[in-house]
């Protein structure tokens, strides 16, 4: 009976490595407008195979199609490309701010803007949002202002963080976006505590948490979905799988062998799988899992099917480790460049406009930049507020800390 | 007031913490219907309702994850963790998060969170039920670390713990939820009714954090100790006829330098007695501290009694188990010395 | 749009407490034979639906039926049943010895023999397992000395863990019988390691992990299955849902909205479930899986459906939180009654031979018991090893442990 | 021999162990293809093949778990951790698992696993790319800690730490992977290349775990320090111009205590230098067993240079990094006290 043919590790490789052609035949782009859209209030049972389609509303043209078009007026679609336009004005400058030495580190989102402002358009604005380091377009599209953003990249004087934290790791409990962690993952189970919380209050706000594709292998995103199934807490558990994590290609989290959204099944949770790179499929999905949210069905679980553009941040160099075309050769193409399409379709929207709007938000980023800039650099010798250091390690500063303030002034 | 074991005053800090802020609420594994695997949350879900203490998943991080997103709506979870020998899986919520949430935002968002967790050796246990933790939580920053060592401060204690607006960690000895054992495990133990600290009054009432208790006073020596070990410190002091100086920290991080340090002055010696095994552990910490504050003072060298330097062994307990003749045998060293 | 309809908080109840009449309505109890047997090279993403049903052989006639039969030789039955009968009349004596202060604690198995003694026995003798501390069939199917296992419980001078576990907490690496742990859930990422460990080497053996309904909420589980689905590991996983974890019961875990081995579906990884009562059904599923792993197809997750006769522990006291008779309601029975019923029908047992065996059983328990008694324990004054402590802390014992050792001696 | 960084010496450790040993295999999160975010192990899948050093999902618990069942099975996996301050979900696994695997099995299972990971700050790195978490493995018994000051240690404690039957914690300085930064952030760094201790055979070799080096006699006062404080130190007994003894304690556990009291008791004044939080860090466990061992020769109190008790500051680095300002006054105290 023994089967004594000898074993092998399998080890999961990309399809493809700097200096090969870029190959996405293993993406699975399905037509727009193919997946049903149940009901809110159906058996998650019922729904599975949402886990393994892909929701599309855009089509090749720019239409919008099916059952998912959120059929949103012309002004959110336009306030949607303009944030997203502006989260990209916005990483360009403050990446291009670090390769000239400005400041230590930063991370850019591009080719998923469509994840943070859509989603943050289809919450309401006191829903409360745990993001990773890749959602910047939440506080942009929620109106957070750039130069409190940027104040934070440059650890300056006017940091809200006080120079704690790495650039780009924001916090603005008023407006709804919980402070970035750095430790990946650790803010899904908060998410869910915070909605818990919430639910139990007997409020009416939800939260949304994300995580990325790679992450997904952490322990909170276990104990995160395994929370909400059991207390139906009212939360969005959104996985943005931008294919990479570093130099680690998705199937190295798991997705060789199942989609990500299949996740929440073991859970009992539903999933929708969506094109990240559609604002009006990201847009529809996150209001039917707020809607589900709030009418105390529980938590739903959102698969962004997109891809990271750019490299992981500024200390990485993808062209190590992918083919360098890649990004172009995505075949759902670019989010920013498919709204503004659609918008064209509807005929609210030309090169000219999207010229004008462009310069128009340099500009703005521009005047940002340089407004961030006049203020003196926390931790330079000039920097009066060394001390600050000490604060807010506890609620009220105890004598060793005192003590050690006392130390450090010498 | 009334006599109450430690079981009994934890469980009414909790009972009076549900009772005056609906902000409140209690989860862990098994503290709902069944009122923990040690009884000390019993009643409280009949009394309170089902969402304000109740049982949750088997996944530590998941526990204090979410309680670190309700004190970020503005909760005051207290979570069991049901040994203290448990808490790993859950390290990193606690050390990269609850305890950094406030210093890395600014204040912007805060974890005010109680950490209960039955802690130490001495219940036959073996090495995944007798655990003592603490120096894991001292050192990080950000957290406050707090031991109690009768029912009246474990009330006491607690409800600050509740109130206070930073996480706690609660280590509860679990030697001595049920009566003062002393370290003579071959001697019947007394229990909590008659000793007068399990005198606790029933409604609101609160022991600082960062005091120190000078249990007994004494010009021979200093002992540093806290949770169980005050009660075989004392038996120690008993035992060997010295007139020790027995100094129950209470909360390790911040630890009351000044009560420390006016003893040792005092004394010019020092006993710093734990549980936890001795490498690294928090003995460490006050030993540094002690001879950094009191060096010209100290006529002998510090000395520490502490859990070996082994996992908690099962069947030799007792020769684990930092007992009086041990701590009567350093008293002993450092005041011949 | 706002749906301002206050939220509440969801916390699980089991259906019934004590004083209620147990309610297993809720129980789906499907057909013996009604579930398909795929070939073991199925793409797991066709046999998604395993994970609903319910595995089983037996009928309620002692029949076997259906495509799972394992069509076992009846001395291979016969073997299986002395085995479970062993570890029960063990069981049973090792509570009493508890009972009566002569040892700190045991965990019974009553009730789930099955799962230990069918897997044993469908594995391999050398390939490894990473039990719970509920497997002790394990060891009596593979024959390890009853006289070790008690040793261990009493901690005597012969234990082989040198006193230094909980009574129950065996180890055997000869018996392929991994180090129990006590931390719930850390063995199941270890049994993947050691499955990757034997592909890596081109050997043969397959690794077998278990963990229970309330441990599937631990880290561990869903890094076990991230990494078995990543490397396609020759392990086998099993969720042993006895419907309890201490007091709480199997909906606390996440089984109010689907089954435990749906969890499988999330990973890419197939998931059988199986009646963890029916002897017969749950050696075929672990044959299916041993044989899977084998060919060098990956990991299965098998959810076996049990339930916890007694105790959680010789600390528990389950009449506090569940009613008291809920154990022989069990609407799947006994798996010792059904094997014998089985064995029965076949023609190979009778009222006598059972009779005849449970009292040579018994007396070989008493035999082992009278033997393990006889031996000093540990920990008592007379006691020499005291320094036993010291060792094995590190490979050699340094200098600060010498130390410790020569003061402890005094 | 050749001239190598402590990335180089540490590819190369491991480039000879995969050589040596077919048991010995590498995985971690992007250190296969990629080499690893530090690239140290860079070229190691594409010499030895993909599954002697692979990439793994980013589950630092799974990757620990897995590679104590390879252990179990006769491997020995080395495996990195991206950055110290990730290797708290690790942590249970760690220290309730490979730690204590060998004491509770009684040797019949071991954990023979190297667990490399960068640490320590000077990098910009803020709160998460910085912490030097040393402490929370020495108080675990059953744990090896190990920090490298150079590329000739660096390997050849390597090679110890992968023949090691023990599961070891490898902390490597990151600051000083590519050269011996010594504290004085505004001057130019050196280059290791101009460093001695950057000659490195390039095959097998091994630096003996549990001995300490003194990396500089002197007579007016000890520094016992470790991993890139090594260099500070020796920086600031320079500005001084004090005469200290430098002791680079390389294994902290076990510690290698007859250099330590050798060294205090012909010194009889001792100045501590780590770079983690002061609190419960391994300094205090240094001053605890300095005082114990060397009491009667202590001429002033144990001074202890540390981190201050807070996370990790972004901006503040360098008011936060101790460098040798702060330990040359500290030797300025001891010798003038
Ligand atoms: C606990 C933890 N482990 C490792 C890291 C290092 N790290 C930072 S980002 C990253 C990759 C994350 O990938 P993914 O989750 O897919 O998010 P993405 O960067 O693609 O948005 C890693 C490994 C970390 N920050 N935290
Ligand atoms: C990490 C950890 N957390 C908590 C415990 C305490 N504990 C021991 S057994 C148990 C219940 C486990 O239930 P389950 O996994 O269903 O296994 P069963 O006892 O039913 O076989 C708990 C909570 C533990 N041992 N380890
Ligand atoms: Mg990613
Ligand atoms: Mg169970």
């Amino acid at each position: 009976m023994k089967n004594s043919r000898a074993l092998s590790l399998h080890v999961p490789e990309p399809r493809t490595r700097p200096g090969d052609a870029p190959d996405f035949s293993g993406v699975d782009v399905s037509r727009p407008g193919a997946v049903p859209r149940p009901d809110i209030a159906t058996d998650p049972r019922e729904i599975r195979d949402l886990a393994y389609g892909l929701i599309r509303v855009l089509d090749d043209h720019g239409e919008a199609v099916g059952p998912w078009d959120p059929r949103l007026d012309a002004d959110v679609l336009l306030a949607g490309l303009k944030a997203m336009m502006l989260t990209r004005a916005y990483d360009d400058r403050m990446y291009r701010a670090q390769r000239q030495g400005k400041t230590s580190f930063f991370m850019k989102s591009r080719g998923e803007e469509a994840v943070a402002v859509a989603q943050a358009m289809a919450l309401d604005r006191d829903d409360m949002c745990f993001p990773t380091y890749r959602q910047q377009g939440l506080l942009i599209a929620r109106g957070y202002p750039l130069i409190q953003m940027m104040n934070q990249v440059y650890s300056n004087e006017r940091d809200p963080m006080k120079g704690r934290q790495l650039p780009s790791m924001y916090s603005s409990r008023e407006t709804g976006f919980f402070s970035i962690s750095g430790n990946l993952g650790t803010q899904f189970s908060q998410a869910v505590g915070w909605a818990m919380a919430s639910a139990y209050k007997g409020d009416t706000r939800i939260a949304s948490g994300w995580i990325g594709d790679g992450a997904t292998a952490e322990a909170d995103f276990h104990h995160a979905l395994t929370f909400a199934s059991v207390y139906r807490a009212p939360v969005i558990l959104n996985i943005v799988n931008n294919q990479w994590a570093i130099s680690s290609f998705q199937g190295l989290a798991g997705g060789e062998a199942t989609t990500f959204a299949a996740r929440a099944i073991g859970y009992g949770l539903p999933a929708l799988r969506v094109d990240g790179n559609d604002f009006l499929a990201v847009h529809a999905a996150t209001a039917w899992a707020a809607e589900r949210a709030r009418a105390n069905l529980g938590a739903t679980v959102i698969e962004l099917f997109t891809y990271r553009a750019e490299s992981h941040s500024t200390s990485d160099d993808p062209s190590r480790y992918r083919p360098a075309d890649e990004a172009e050769r995505w075949p759902l193409g670019d989010p920013v460049a498919r709204l503004a399409q659609h918008l064209t379709v509807l005929g609210c929207w030309s090169q000219e406009r999207q010229a004008a709007q462009q310069k128009a938000l340099d500009d703005l980023v521009r005047a940002a930049q340089r407004e961030a800039e006049a203020v003196p650099a926390l931790g330079s010798k000039s920097s009066s507020r060394v001390t600050d250091m000490f604060d807010d390690v506890y609620a009220e500063t105890p004598w060793h800390l005192r003590q050690q303030a006392r130390e450090l002034e010498g | 007031m009334a006599s109450m074991t430690m079981i009994q005053a934890l469980n009414s800090a909790m009972d009076v913490m549900l009772g005056l802020d609906p902000d409140v609420l209690i989860f862990g594994e098994d503290v709902g219907y069944f009122g923990g695997v040690f009884r000390v949350t019993d009643g409280l879900q009949k009394k309170h309702g089902l969402t304000r203490c109740f049982d949750t998943p088997i996944g530590e991080a998941g526990i204090v994850g979410v309680a670190i997103g309700m004190g970020a709506y503005g909760l005051r979870p207290i979570v069991e963790i049901q040994f203290a020998d448990y808490i790993y899986p859950a390290y990193d919520q606690l050390v990269s998060e609850a305890a950094r949430l406030r210093f890395r935002s600014a204040g912007d968002f805060t974890a005010p969170i109680t950490v209960r967790t039955p802690y130490g050796g001495g219940i036959f246990g073996g090495q995944t039920h007798s655990q003592s933790p603490e120096a894991l939580f001292t050192h990080v920053a950000g957290l406050t670390t707090v031991v109690p060592s009768t029912p009246y401060d474990a009330k006491g204690l607690l409800i600050s713990a509740v109130e206070s607006n930073d996480p706690i960690i609660f280590l509860e000895p679990k030697r001595i939820y049920n009566g003062p054992f002393d370290g003579h495990h071959d001697r019947p133990v007394t229990p909590w009714s008659r000793h007068p600290a399990s005198e606790v009054p029933e409604g609101y009432y609160t022991v600082p954090l960062g005091k120190a208790a000078v249990v007994r006073a004494g010009e021979a020596a200093t002992i540093l100790v806290y949770g169980a070990m005050v009660h075989v410190a004392l038996a120690a002091v008993e035992d060997s006829g010295i007139d020790a100086e027995v100094i129950d920290l209470r909360t390790l991080v911040p630890v009351d330098i000044e009560a420390i340090t006016a003893s040792v002055k005092k004394t010019g010696r020092c006993v710093i007695v734990h549980e936890a095994t001795r490498t690294s552990g928090f003995g460490a910490e006050l030993s540094a501290l002690v001879q950094e504050h009191c060096f010209y003072h100290l006529e002998a060298p510090i000395e520490r009694v502490a859990g070996w330097d082994t996992p908690y062994p099962h069947a030799f307990e007792w020769d684990y188990f930092p007992g009086p003749a041990r701590v009567a045998a350093a008293l002993r060293r450092v005041t011949e010395g």
